[in-house]
């Protein structure tokens, strides 16, 4: 209980309470929300507060992964799928099969992350072709040597999200160019970020990728990598700058929630939906995310309000 | 012929209970169906069973519909989203973890046994035994986290080389775990050995130790090992620990300091990220879940095997 | 003199087998009306198997079958649609070892009068107390009747079984070794209650002291190795038996 | 002619003597091992957790921040669970036994039923959550709610119950039976009235053991779906919800690594909770064994 | 007559106690060598708590608390550091139920040896004739040495038993009802079996039999409620009470 009334507290101050969209009535039913990992810390920030709003509406959200997300909401079984990259075509396809409607809603800006373990003392930054190397299964570099002589010769021990990860397709098509990433014993994949984060903060030789918030919680044992887009280019560190600026380049990427249209007719959905981006800025900030300027917000708002016919 | 008797009191309770018996037919009836209401929870157990065998293997079967059952059982790489299904790496992921817990849990558990049923006061096993078998309730997440964040940087210290999702740390846990298990297990055999054996092995000037390895144990035998084969089932079948600590790296290997994944890890991974119903990868689990299956209820079924065939009759 | 009292049970050329082995080998035996019948002989013989039978408690070991026939009250038991609840409520038992239901005395009592449909809070308070009297326990216990009966002595708890027994108002009561568990002193008390009891009820007592079967007894059956070897008057039998082994027996020669 | 050299005997009496001084020393310490373990447990565990053990996390749900994170939906969801778990288990566990020690004759059937729960008892946590999953999930489209998971847990702990019944219910002694019978009892007025009634205390035991196994149980969970995060309260079964166990896994994986110490927490509220139901099953066990 | 042999064991005001119950009272005792001393008295009165506390095997019972001393050939046995391994070696013990262990003849004989580092394998099979013979057991097994104990019967494991008990050729041989398991035939063998050890070794025999006492023993210690009421040659014991209650007791009066 405390925790939600401290949540309160900071709604106040902040004095975005304003979403009394259906005349103040109590809402109650369910919301279910699934999907993206990245986008899991700002929705349970949302959700958080949500509750101590409307403490009747049953709001639940899983982290699943992108593709888990819209595995799920294509088929129309939850209303909000939150997600790290577009909705592809054929998960579109499969939405008009099922005659489900998903309408895009942009929550943040992320720089993808690159980290190697704070312990690792002979990288700091790397090129576009040096990942490509690194993480390419046609690529045969397996020990750090491979890619700088400088470098220890040591094996490379990759932490990267899984198949159902956006950040994974995200990685797969700005920086693999679509090619397959590898896969083998030195290739740990997880949906959940976390034990990416463990592993590479654990192991010396170890390098990984994900969302900026996972790293900003971590960056006492992360050390995030410079990423030079280009041969010639500098080196450029994410930070909520350079994400911001899209000089972080070329792993800036927005983060979204894919709301089930026909949902919209339910209203806790529509509430929470409308909430969701009211607050989204305040839960970027808060996780380490970059928010969107204010009227882009605003803009999505007036789109839902029109799509639910209000 | 019922010959009005003597008892001519004020309440004739046999005369009532006489016409209590004509009314009552609903006592019989109720006699008739209980039964027939008690088979059919009884039969439910079975109708589980055929659940898990029907929905384990219809699904497996359409799995194999579209992957071929050679390559299932005699590769070794295993890459669901490469289509490459070899779960021999699965198999050996399981194993390791499974030999690894079998050689912590078969010495502490037979030597906790011996100790409490051999050498310990009834007051000291009164005690210790509790707390032992506090090991077998802690929940499996729990386990899971502690090898984590505990016993996996304890052995990191010895082992530079261990990788941080590892085999050992999950098995040495896993290990840990079922201890209770078998040493319960096999306290049960070498208290079931008549203390006649032991009076009769003391009393030519064995030794304690004489005595348990040389009449008991041997006694004791066929339990014992009925116990190592149920420890191994579980084993096997063990999920969290190994989800959380052992990696989901699926990896041909009898090297316990990688990173690896079992069975139940891959079964775990793929349903907690996505399960989308009807693809290749979803049919996959239940082909694993077979699998699985199948090694748990050889284990098993051994256990029983063992036990029932080789009881001693003293 | 007693032949002109009439039968409660006619038992007819009756066998009975555990599984393959045979325990009685057809038995005829009259028992009749308010008589204490005793059953003595050797250990092993098929007391028990007996008068199990006669209200078929035998049955509830799996594997016996039995042939021949047991008229109660002129109808055979063994017939088909004969209900044993029926019976049983008739003919009552007491075990060799008490065994009172783990509840108070109370409700150790009124058990059978409720599972027979008496609810009626009134009459079951009276039963109790009646039972409680015919038992000559009533005194000891009225006042602890809501302690559990497993407080009590051995022959008090004996007596707890007797009054179970009594509450149902049962035609016989078969009693199995009543005496065995208990001490001389609770020994005598239900051997007196036992001739008090007699006035109201037919009795069927197994028993392994022969001191305890002529002291109480008015008819007295020796089986040997299942067979019915002798059956008449308690006092002809211990002092004039006929047959050799009747003989053998009661003088101490073997058993 | 003696054959035994009474001199090498005694020689070697004392190296025998010594070994199993030794032996005794080793079998101790193994036996220690384990406690060893479980003392560094629970040390590693409440030093971390202690800390974050207050009446706000008692009565806070989760959060995205780790000093706001409490473990109220857990405990909640988890009884809800148990709601389910408990009446369906003992019922139908409870008259399993029933039939299986009163009413079924020794023959291939029940001997069957007995084998089969057996190895149903062996079988892995996860087949049973997948089990859940296809028929609750998939086949019955009963959504991610309690039902769905209390059910599952109910079919994991059935074997546990089921012998724990039969047991009890074998234990009690036959003579109590036979008084009944004795007095024209039906079977099922025996069972309903002495023998159940006897059992209880076992059954209860049993009982009580088998849920705080369900109560820890994470896997079958994981699969038949329940919630990471959720702020309400289940107001029935039908209704999503999480459990303790979800609730811990959930944040070991959260990205902060404050979250460690707030597993920790969450892990002393579930160990507290199930120490609490063995305490009341060893209370009960002791009570009522020295009656029979 | 007996007076010149050495004495075995001297007890010297024993008591014993299991927990607070006291089993034994004060008792004095010389045992002498290759003397058959029989143990008598009624059922519970300590003859077994007695002849286990002479090769302290009493003391597998946890509880059990002792004060006096056992001299074993001059020495305590209760002296802290005497080797009680030691003393079982020397004083074999043979119990009433056949407790071979669930192993061939064979290896139940030379267990005792090897464990005692006998390992050459010509010396166990002499050592096995030669205990089989000692144990009149020899030609009823010597064609099946390696089969399982278990399969021989119940006076032939005993014999299996008092064999085993040979092979590490002890000083002294107790005996707990060694026949009271046993049908009369295999009784009389080991009684037989008894009489021919008594040339090599001293035996203490508890039976409940006295007639088997009187046949077998040289001396007869008479126990009742822990105490040694009387302990003498046998002959006299029997015929010749000095004691009201052993006369009592010999004559069948009680017990
Ligand atoms: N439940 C049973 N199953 C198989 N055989 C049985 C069973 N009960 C008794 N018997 C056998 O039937 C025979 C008669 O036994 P019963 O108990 O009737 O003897 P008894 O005369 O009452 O002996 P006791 O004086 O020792 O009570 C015995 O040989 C016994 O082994
Ligand atoms: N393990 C034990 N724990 C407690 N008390 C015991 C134990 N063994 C025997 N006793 C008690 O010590 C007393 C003597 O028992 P013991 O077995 O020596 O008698 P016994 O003369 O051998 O009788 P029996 O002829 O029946 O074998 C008895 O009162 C018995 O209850
Ligand atoms: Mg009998
Ligand atoms: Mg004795
Ligand atoms: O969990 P994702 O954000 O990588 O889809």
């Amino acid at each position: 209980a405390c925790g939600s009334s401290e949540g309160e507290d900071e709604d106040t101050s902040n004095g975005d309470t304003q979403s009394e969209t259906d005349g103040g009535e109590a809402l109650s039913g369910n919301v279910k929300q699934a999907g993206s990992s990245t986008v899991y810390p700002m929705a349970l920030y949302i959700q958080e507060r949500y509750a101590s709003k409307e403490s009747d509406v049953n709001v639940t959200l899983q982290s699943i992964g992108s593709g888990g997300g819209f595995e799920k909401s294509t088929k129309g079984e939850i209303d909000l799928s939150n997600a790290s990259r577009p909705i592809k075509e054929e998960e579109k396809k499969k939405a008009e099969e099922n005659d489900v409607n998903l309408h895009e809603l942009t929550l943040a800006y992320d720089g993808l992350t690159v980290a190697v373990s704070s312990e690792n003392d002979f990288v700091d930054n790397l090129t576009v072709d040096q990942l490509k190397k690194i993480f390419l299964d046609s690529s045969d570099a397996k020990k750090w040597s491979d890619i700088n002589p400088e470098w220890p010769d040591e094996t490379i021990k990759i932490f990267a999200p899984g198949h159902d990860s956006g950040t994974f397709d995200y990685f797969n098509e700005v920086i693999l160019e679509d090619n397959a990433m590898r896969e083998d014993g030195d290739v740990q994949t997880s949906e959940d970020d976390n034990t990416l984060v463990r592993g590479i903060k654990n192991s010396e030789y170890a390098i990984g990728f994900f969302g900026y918030a996972y790293y900003l919680q971590n960056e006492d044992s992360l050390k995030a990598l410079g990423i030079q887009n280009g041969e010639d280019a500098e080196p450029v560190k994410p930070n909520h700058d350079t994400i911001q600026s899209g000089e972080y380049a070329p792993l800036s990427r927005p983060l979204f929630t894919y709301v089930v249209e026909s949902a919209l007719e339910k209203p806790q959905v529509y509430d929470y939906t409308i909430y969701t981006l009211e607050n989204a800025g305040d839960a970027a900030k808060e996780v380490g995310y970059v928010a969107l300027p204010e009227e882009k917000y605003q803009e999505q708002i007036d789109k839902v309000k029109e799509l639910a016919g209000k | 012929m019922v010959s009005s008797k003597k008892n001519h009191d004020e309440l004739s309770v046999k005369e009532r209970i006489a016409k209590n018996k004509q009314s009552n037919s609903s006592t019989m009836f109720v006699e008739k169906l209980v039964p027939k209401l008690l088979l059919l929870c009884a039969t439910l157990s079975v109708l589980v069973t055929l659940g898990i065998l029907y929905t384990l293997l219809s699904e497996t079967f359409t799995f194999f519909n579209q992957v071929s059952v050679v390559e299932f059982f005699t590769t070794t790489y295993w890459n669901p989203w490469r289509d490459s299904y070899g779960i021999l790496s699965l198999i050996s992921g399981t194993l390791l973890i499974t030999i690894t817990a079998m050689i912590i849990a078969i010495p502490l558990g037979v030597a906790s046994a011996i100790f409490l049923s051999e050498y310990a006061s009834d007051k000291v096993r009164r005690m210790l035994k509790p707390i032992l078998e506090v090991l077998a309730g802690i929940p499996t997440v729990v386990y899971g986290f502690f090898a984590l964040t505990f016993v996996t940087p304890m052995l990191d210290k010895i082992i530079p080389d261990l990788s941080f999702f590892n085999a050992l740390s999950a098995g040495i846990v896993v290990g840990v775990m079922i201890v209770p298990m078998v040493a319960s297990l096999t306290e049960d055999a070498m208290g079931a050995v008549p203390n006649t054996l032991r009076e009769g092995a003391m009393a030519l000037g064995s030794t304690r130790l004489e005595t348990t390895i040389k009449v008991v144990i041997p006694a004791a035998l066929s339990g014992i090992v009925a116990s190592f084969a149920l420890a191994m089932s579980r084993a096997i079948g063990e999920t969290m620990i190994v989800a959380i600590a052992a990696g989901a790296t699926p990896k041909f290997t009898l090297d316990p300091t990688q990173s690896i994944q079992t069975m139940t890890g891959y079964i775990v991974q793929v349903s907690t990220g996505d399960v989308s119903f009807g693809s290749t990868i979803y049919y996959s689990i239940y082909a694993v879940g077979t699998t699985l299956f199948v090694f748990t209820l050889i284990m098993n079924l051994l256990a029983q095997y063992i036990s029932r065939r080789f009881r001693e009759e003293y | 003199m007693a032949d002109t009292k009439s039968s409660v049970f006619n038992v007819k050329d009756l066998n009975l087998w555990y599984g393959d082995n045979q325990a009685l080998y057809d038995i005829n035996m009259d028992i009749k009306e308010n008589d204490v019948t005793a059953i003595i002989g050797p250990s092993g013989c098929g007391k028990s198997t007996y008068v199990k039978t006669l209200n078929r408690m035998v049955e509830t070991v799996p594997v016996v079958k039995t042939s021949g026939e047991i008229e109660y009250r002129g109808k055979n038991i063994f017939e088909k649609n004969y209900l044993v609840e029926d019976l049983r409520t008739k003919v009552g038992m007491v075990f060799q070892k008490p065994n009172p239901f783990p509840k108070s005395i109370y409700e150790n009592i009124v058990y059978g009068p409720k599972i027979h449909g008496i609810k009626d809070k009134k009459t079951l308070d009276q039963i109790v107390e009646k039972s409680l009297k015919g038992a000559a326990l009533w005194d000891e216990v009225k006042d602890r009747l809501h302690e559990n009966a497993y407080g009590l002595s051995g022959g008090q708890q004996q007596r707890v079984c007797i009054a179970r027994c009594l509450a149902i108002e049962p035609d016989v009561i078969l009693m199995d070794e009543p005496t065995s568990a208990l001490d001389p002193i609770s020994t005598l008390k239900v051997e007196e209650l036992i001739q008090e009891l007699k006035k109201d009820y037919s009795i069927v007592i197994v028993t392994h002291n022969m001191q305890q079967a002529a002291r109480i007894s008015d008819k007295t059956a020796f089986f040997l190795s299942g067979e019915l070897v002798e059956y008449t008057d308690t006092n002809t039998l211990f002092q004039n038996p006929s047959d050799k082994r009747t003989e053998d027996y009661i003088t101490g020669r073997f058993g | 002619m003696a054959l035994v050299n009474k001199e090498t005997v005694s020689n070697k009496m004392n190296s025998r003597i010594l070994k199993n001084k030794i032996a005794k020393v080793i079998f101790f310490i193994a036996t220690i091992i384990g406690l060893l373990f479980l003392g560094a447990l629970a040390y590693r565990i409440l030093t971390q957790g202690l800390g974050s053990l207050d009446m706000d996390f008692l009565t806070g749900f989760t959060s995205q921040s780790p000093d706001r994170a409490g473990i109220k939906a857990g405990v909640i969801g988890s009884l809800w669970l148990m709601s389910v778990t408990a009446p369906v288990t003992l019922v139908i566990g409870v008259a399993t036994a029933i039939y299986l020690e009163e009413y079924a004759k020794r023959g291939k059937f029940t001997r069957f039923i007995q084998i089969n729960l057996q190895n149903l008892a062996g079988v892995p946590s996860i087949v049973f959550g997948l089990l859940g999953l296809t028929i609750f999930v998939y086949i019955f489209k009963t959504g991610e709610i309690i039902l769905a998971g209390g059910l599952t847990l109910g079919l994991l702990v059935l074997p546990v119950i089921v012998v724990a019944a039969q047991e009890s219910i074998r234990s009690v002694p036959n003579e109590l039976r036979e008084a009944s019978y004795g007095m024209g009892a039906t079977k099922w007025q025996t069972v309903r009235r002495i023998v159940l009634p006897a059992a209880i205390p076992g059954i209860l035991t049993g009982g009580i053991l088998a849920l705080s196994r369900a109560i820890g149980e994470t896997a079958p969970l994981l699969l038949v779906g329940a919630a990471t995060a959720i702020f309400t309260l289940p107001s029935s079964i039908f209704d999503p919800y999480t459990a303790m166990p979800i609730q811990i896994y959930s944040w070991t994986k959260a990205p902060q690594p404050e979250f460690e110490y707030v597993a920790s927490a969450g892990i002393i509220v579930l160990l507290v909770i199930l120490l609490l139901l063995n305490s009341i099953a060893v209370f009960i066990r002791n009570k009522f064994s020295k009656r029979l």
